[in-house]
């Protein structure tokens, strides 16, 4: 293995959006400090052991890979650009996931708190209304779910319309 | 004596979608727009209308308007809305 | 040492809201996983190498502790209460803190993301007006600064009460 | 003979009060509630008027209000607006 196909290795790990390996959000949250940033604000997605009134075993999640990286690239960039953030960044998993185990990360960090929370609040809330990214779950009495489909449209009468609660 | 022109277009539906078409198919139809494929759909399988109501239509990895016009080849996904996190 | 002194210690470890020894953020964000908790934020407030357009070598904090490990623990047992939090700790420095080291940490969980974002966001406001915990800032130039005491009583009319983002 | 009954208070004064005041004095006054402290204290350096004026007075680990009766031996805290975080 030649050094530059090494460091191009690290590149694309550093543009890693969407994850068929389980997230290491302690590794996420080692790396991300910064001697401008005064707030670090970490959000981490986990599997519950219920739902719908059952035991859930796991979830699987599926995603346009392409369109969900290239969308996460995009959400993240807007958020930085707008709330002028030192760090940014945020990760979904894809393929079985386990209970406790986490299926989305995002880490925001700015001078001030109000920019890092509002900032990862936002992320998150795109990440989980638009990305073409969805969860199946799967419970212990055998049967299984298609998960929760935002309802937006009914609300906004277009679909790919969204409302946040932020 | 009609000949029709039938295109290919090759078809890639996800999530829940799945419990109601292939995961990829080929459709040879003439059909050009996203409207008219997702009125063909609809025809081919009644019980899956009202996800596709609701699910978006990408080329190339953009979402595409009803209106876009199909190119011999293109792959169409077919996007229920998302329900990651 | 006997057993009943060890578990002592672990059960004031537990209660620990006022830390003279720096922050492990990473170790509390380890322990914060919960079958039933589906969104976890963390906040932890760093310091920063530059204020007041000086550069900073470290911050010094004062603390009335007795006071301020009793303030935090009601205003934590408040935000588990009214958003029914999985988990809720809080964890503020005293003495030296270095240039990207925590000064305050704040974890919440609970089965949905809004409440984990509301009470992380309101616990630390409280604590950054409320507490009596004071920060003295250090800079490169030889000269310090007690540091930007909250200005709530200017808006409000009265001492004590403030306003809050949230 | 006029004999004043002088309680002894001790103050204890936290962060930047203390470019004004010992970190810990005592106070032998016939003062009894914490507005004539905070007056006392105005009077004894006025140039910590600004910070008295919108700093609170605990005793007992608890904020007391401007009418609150010392006792005799009380420990009185003065807090400056918090800069925590």
């Amino acid at each position: 293995m030649t050094p530059s196909i090494l460091s191009h290795q690290e590149v694309v790990d550093e543009l890693a959006y969407i994850s068929a390996s389980p997230l290491d959000i302690i590794a996420m949250l080692g790396k991300s400090h910064n001697p401008r940033a005064g707030a670090i604000v970490l959000f981490s997605g986990e599997v519950r052991n219920h739902s719908n009134g059952k035991d859930v075993i796991y979830l699987e999640y599926e995603a346009q890979e392409k369109m969900a990286s290239k969308m996460m690239e995009e959400i993240i960039a807007e958020a930085k650009n707008k709330w002028q953030l030192t760090i940014a960044v945020a990760v979904h998993r894809v393929g079985k996931v386990a209970v406790c185990e986490s299926a989305v990360a995002v880490i925001t960090a700015s001078p001030h708190r109000h920019e890092a929370f509002t900032a990862n609040r936002y992320i998150i809330d795109r990440i989980k209304h638009e990305l073409p990214i969805w969860k199946c779950e799967y419970f212990q009495d055998g049967s299984k779910q298609w998960g929760g489909n935002c309802n937006c449209h009914n609300i906004t009468g277009e679909v790919g319309k969204h409302v946040y609660n932020a | 004596m009609l000949i029709l022109y039938l295109a290919i277009m090759k078809i890639q539906v996800f999530a829940v979608l799945k419990d109601f078409f292939d995961k990829e198919f080929e459709l040879h139809d003439n059909i050009t727009d996203a409207s008219a494929l997702r009125e063909r759909l609809v025809q081919w399988n009644p019980a899956a209308a009202t996800i596709l109501s609701i699910s978006r239509f990408a080329v190339n990895d953009e979402f595409i308007d009803n209106d876009f016009q199909f190119k011999e080849n293109d792959t169409i996904y077919i996007i229920p809305p998302g329900s990651g996190g």
